[in-house]
């Protein structure tokens, strides 16, 4: 059965459902009780699930991972919700040192089924720190998986996957478009996790998005198609790891490829799939892949921010470069 | 699960907002009551000329009248967001008058009562809230750094910064605000360790305003947080935060000992956030109104002016000029916020570094270069 | 700089190796004095039988033994590091045997001697120093986690772990063991918060050896250790860490303690490190050999000798017995260690995932095949 | 005057030669006092510079990045030690949010003159958390620059300018070189901190690396030219900001390009790199960049790291594949 719902209001059934499904999953973080969280998200969890099962915790990062770590270690399904992207700092030891290298320390003896949930990125007009995309700390270290969703199906049908998934995996929640509706058949039968799709089919580039980004490829996509250009659009949906055999199909028969993120683009996810997709492709390719990210600058105050983040604009102009090469 | 033992202490037991969080506290250092009596205490002997008292009651109302401004221009789309000190006004203003010139301070987001007193201009603390930059004020001329946002973040800061005081072998302190919720953030307890073990010319000062965001807090501790110093080898001392007086008297005494080499001290204002976290926020959620009404009994504001008209140190015209000097601040806030210069784009590169690679200012060249292109366009 | 106010307290000023470490210490809990008498404390009654004495004893020695030869190991090369538990043998003993058989212990990378308590394999051990594995026992079935390498992070998960024992409504505690040098960590801070204020049935239990690699205890805290955990408000207490007997009854009541929903205790082991911080290490540069001396005579198992001598619990034939034993385990670890199998190169591959990626997987294939590539070459 | 030093004790040169020229040179870390840092790197300057300006700190590496802030806002140059890569992650959060954004958050009214030294890599057979290469965790941080030496010269002198450099610097140490000897002119004008250097020249591939890696370059160029390959070898030097002009130049001749590091391949530092080349060589390319790094997976157990880090064959492998595209 089908309904309209918006990504936040996915999660929170989501994560209901898990909760329902598994005694042992457990939910934690800062304000997630009785307010809800500050984005609602886990709203009324809490007085129907108990205290137990849905804990405000103390206001320490590194506390929450480091407790779940735990446990996870006793049999429990922890999920973590971390406030905003710029506040996960804190626990980077416990993520980087603990929960994603476990399961290898231990020769699989401690599964480390955790989730981490993280409402990621900018343009909701916030003061610092609230409008991060830290996914390639998180994608560079082995040991973790990282997901980025992009709609209400995926959010409500991701939560879930990401719950019963036994390796952490850090969900990246775009914070932006939590209030962004879409249909969500509850009786479906979802698409693997970690998979990426293709959203909108075209012949003259490739353009690659996840999170916040699918919406607006999908504006360039709109607008280029007035002027007679046909972009085919990649949801990644999937960071870490990639799926990127739909891309090299894809990039075979374009030959030109744009990938776009907030991220600050050095180092950022641009970077593998752009050496990837030139290394499996690379006598497909009529131009390198370009990149539209976020500038090499701290994330600059909410003023500006709309000119920091990539947009339609930005995104059609790279897809002019890659055409001009 | 096992049942959590009763708590010994005056917190409540987890969950628990709405009980009272005042009962007896012999600790609580008190120089005025509720009610504006003047009350002594031997440890912190006071005394404050009529002017003075004068001078404080001034800037709890007028703190709480820009803030009461931040607000309202927060709701009618001016800034992006507000966080409201009141009911913290005497916690703020005590500890800003009890710093001498060449201390440092180390705010939160909250502490614009302590911005006041160190002479920070509110139009730059509102540029933070309007989005415009991160706080343009000065930090190093006015002795305020900037508001730091990752909780408990600056109480290392205030430390190392304390460490170089030492090594300047400087008359000087350093007061280092945080929240109560702030308290459970391992930076924080490492402030502590090593403000300690160095010995370093450091206060913290921890408002403990009954609430994290939502959570109280008895989430973050089960026995009263002045409490923890103790553990690391430090004074910790328990003040009436909405006394001004006594936030005052404990204040000066803790810096002054810093500065005598004495090493830290731990004071927890005892108060409470009369509004929501900030203007996103909705209180209603997760605790009672009855609260609010008791503490509503407890102002800061209300027991200074009962206690300057009953002793005669000030007079109705005294308390009209006081009006009429918040009205007109207020409005210079609201005028020069409305007035506050939009950042240009490219000021996102500036100043990322001392000295900026080329790729950066390549970046740079191509962001002009881009906007550039669409000049004219359609507008 | 500002001086250095003198400490109050019983450790040394900064800097301070080499001045005496056991000054009048009211509050130190002993049961056995280091000249063998048995000795009662008001709080912690305890009466073993002569067997269980005998045991403990054995304990001792064999860990004591284990440890030498695992030292020379690494002198011969067998090993890459060794961290020495001389010194700390009835710390490691006493808490491990006041343990049921439910409880979960988190060790960090010293506690051989509690490994031994829990029936983990000396072996398994022996491979993580030899660079084989990262310790290959099984943690679930022995009731005992693997090394955690990064300061503190085991005491996070040793209170989560404890958080789920409340859930599961189980008669089971938990054992966290930490370092002097670890209570600055932020992150044991926090899990003492954490702690505290679930009221989780965790005992932390720090061993303080005096140092932190070169960092003399002075350099972590101003105030003995225990005196952390009022600040938390749960209970600490200071135990003779060199006492088997004073160990073991104070860890049992605070396991008792938390099994009964009380939550946690901090304990102090007071004990000293008498090798070096690991095998790479040179403690000549930074402690005197004086303050070794000193520490000897407090030997725990010396006094363990003395006092089943004396009251007769065990002979010449049982001292030569254990010797024996001894012996044979130095033995059995010896072949056993140069015996271990090596890890096959691609068992890098392996448990990285539960659900290995494609990816991996190629890289994986990629591997062998490289390594194919070199078969019979040269060879 | 020139002299033979190990990469080690060139460091210690340079360190006191930092402490004597500015009395605002502080040295921070764990047991870098009496002990002289458990690699010696220390030796003898708490002694001569006292404690105070040589400190050892209690054991939180936040509280070492969290205090070393504060110092720089007082005005003196903090240089903190981090025992072992491993290690820095509990001072995450003070190095990204706050040591990376103060300057841009003060408006350049508080410079962050702050190295923090870092022992990184693997190869010393140590046990887990030894032997880790995080470089990329921080290249992707705007705010910081990124610094890895090679050889004693570069570390002499490398580690004065990074003292006397106004902005934040990750000081990258190959610790499995630290006992390599070379040549230090102590009189010499040194090469500017930011910039790449060509160690050996070719024609027929590019190699880059940088810190540990430049020695298995070199002998893999070695080894390429007795069968009559010839590789040109790139030392990066600076991880950021990358200084690729050299490398792009080279390519342009070369046609192929191969960079080597330590790091999990996944996001690393050669993705970058990559993606760069590419873009600004593409018609030059006749084969994509190709990347011999770490596997993605957790740095192994000691008696297999050999079998996980990049070696000499492992680089002559991948220039054969870049040759035969
Ligand atoms: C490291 C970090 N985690 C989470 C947050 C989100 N956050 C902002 S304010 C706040 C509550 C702070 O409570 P308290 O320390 O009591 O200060 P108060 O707001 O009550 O003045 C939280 C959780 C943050 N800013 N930084
Ligand atoms: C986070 C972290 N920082 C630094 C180290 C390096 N290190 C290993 S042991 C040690 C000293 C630990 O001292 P203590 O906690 O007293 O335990 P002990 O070794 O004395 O048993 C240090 C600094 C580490 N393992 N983890
Ligand atoms: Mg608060
Ligand atoms: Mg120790």
């Amino acid at each position: 059965m089908a309904q309209t719902l918006t990504i936040g209001k996915a999660l929170n059934l989501g994560l209901r459902k898990a909760l329902e499904d598994d005694a042992k999953v457990v939910l934690m973080g800062e304000d997630i009780g009785k307010l809800g969280g500050v984005f609602r998200i886990t709203d009324g969890l809490q007085k129907d699930f108990g205290d137990d099962r849905v804990v405000d915790t103390p206001l320490a990062e590194a506390g929450i991972l480091g407790t779940a770590v735990g446990l996870a270690m006793r049999g429990y399904r922890p999920v973590c919700e971390i406030q905003f992207d710029g506040f996960v700092y804190p626990a980077y030891n416990q993520i980087v040192t603990q929960v994603a290298k476990l399961h290898a320390r231990s020769r699989g003896r401690f599964p480390m089924p955790i989730v981490i949930r993280i409402p990621f990125g900018g343009g909701i007009g916030a003061v610092e720190h609230h409008s991060e995309s830290p996914e390639a700390y998180f994608a560079h270290t082995a040991g973790l998986k990282v997901v980025a969703v992009s709609n209400p199906a995926d959010a409500y049908w991701g939560i879930q996957q990401a719950i019963a998934h036994p390796d952490p995996i850090v969900f990246l929640e775009p914070k932006r478009r939590y209030w962004d509706k879409g249909e969500v058949d509850v009786d479906a039968t979802p698409d693997p996790l970690f998979s990426s799709r293709v959203v909108r089919g075209g012949d003259d580039v490739t353009v690659l998005a996840y999170g916040p980004m699918v919406k607006t490829a999908l504006q360039a996509a709109a607008a280029a198609a007035e002027e007679g250009r046909s972009l085919e659009v990649v949801d990644l949906r999937t960071v870490s790891p990639l799926d990127l055999d739909p891309v090299y199909a894809s990039v075979r028969r374009t030959g030109r490829c744009v990938v776009v993120h907030e991220a600050p683009t050095n180092l950022g996810l641009g970077a593998e799939v752009a050496a990837r997709v030139t290394e499996e492709c690379f006598h497909s390719l009529e131009a390198p892949v370009l990149r539209v990210g976020g500038y090499d600058t701290p994330y600059p105050p909410a003023k500006i921010e709309e000119e920091y983040l990539p947009d339609l604009d930005r995104v059609l102009d790279a897809v002019d470069r890659a055409m001009g090469f | 699960m096992t049942a959590l033992p009763p708590t010994t202490e005056v917190v409540d037991p987890v969950p628990g907002a709405g009980a009272p969080h005042l009962p007896e506290q012999p600790d609580l250092v008190q120089l005025l009551t509720p009610e504006g009596d003047r009350v002594e205490h031997p440890d912190y002997p006071l005394d404050v000329s009529d002017e003075e008292l004068r001078g404080l009651y001034r800037d709890l109302v007028l703190v709480r009248r820009w803030d009461a401004e931040a607000t309202a221009l927060q709701r009618q789309g001016e800034l992006g967001l507000w966080a409201s000190l009141l009911g913290q006004e005497a916690a703020q203003v005590g500890a800003g008058r009890a710093m001498a010139a060449e201390d440092m301070a180390f705010p939160t987001y909250r502490e614009h009562g302590v911005a006041w007193t160190r002479g920070v201009d509110p139009l730059h603390v509102m540029g933070l809230f309007r989005g415009v930059d991160n706080g343009g004020w000065d930090p190093v001329a006015r002795r305020f750094n900037l508001y730091t946002i990752v909780i408990g973040a600056q109480t290392l800061h205030a430390t190392g910064y304390a460490m170089g005081v030492q090594r300047d072998g400087a008359d000087e302190a350093v007061l280092a605000f945080l929240g109560d919720g702030a308290t459970s953030q391992g930076e924080v307890n490492e402030a502590m360790i090593w403000a300690s073990t160095f010995s370093a010319p450091v206060v913290f000062f921890c408002q403990n305003n009954q609430y994290a965001i939502s959570v109280p807090i008895e989430r973050q501790s089960r026995v009263p947080l002045f409490h923890r110093a103790a553990g690391f080898g430090f004074p910790g001392v328990r003040v009436d935060g909405n006394d001004v007086l006594a936030v005052l008297a404990v204040t000066r005494a803790a810096l002054t000992a810093a500065r005598e080499g004495q090493g830290p001290t731990f004071i927890e204002a005892f108060t409470y956030r009369m509004g929501a976290h900030t203007t996103s926020d909705d209180p209603s959620r997760y605790r009672l109104a009855s609260e609010l009404e008791e503490w509503k009994l407890r102002d800061p504001i209300a027991r200074l002016k009962a206690h300057l008209s009953r002793s005669g140190a000030a007079d109705a015209d005294f308390f009209a000029s006081v009006e009429a000097d918040g009205d007109e601040l207020a409005a210079r806030i609201r005028r020069g916020t409305l007035e506050l210069a939009e950042p240009a784009g490219p000021s996102m590169f500036d100043h990322v570094y001392a000295d900026p690679p080329a790729e950066l200012l390549r970046q740079r060249d191509e962001f002009l270069a881009y906007h550039a292109s669409f000049e004219g366009e359609g507008s």
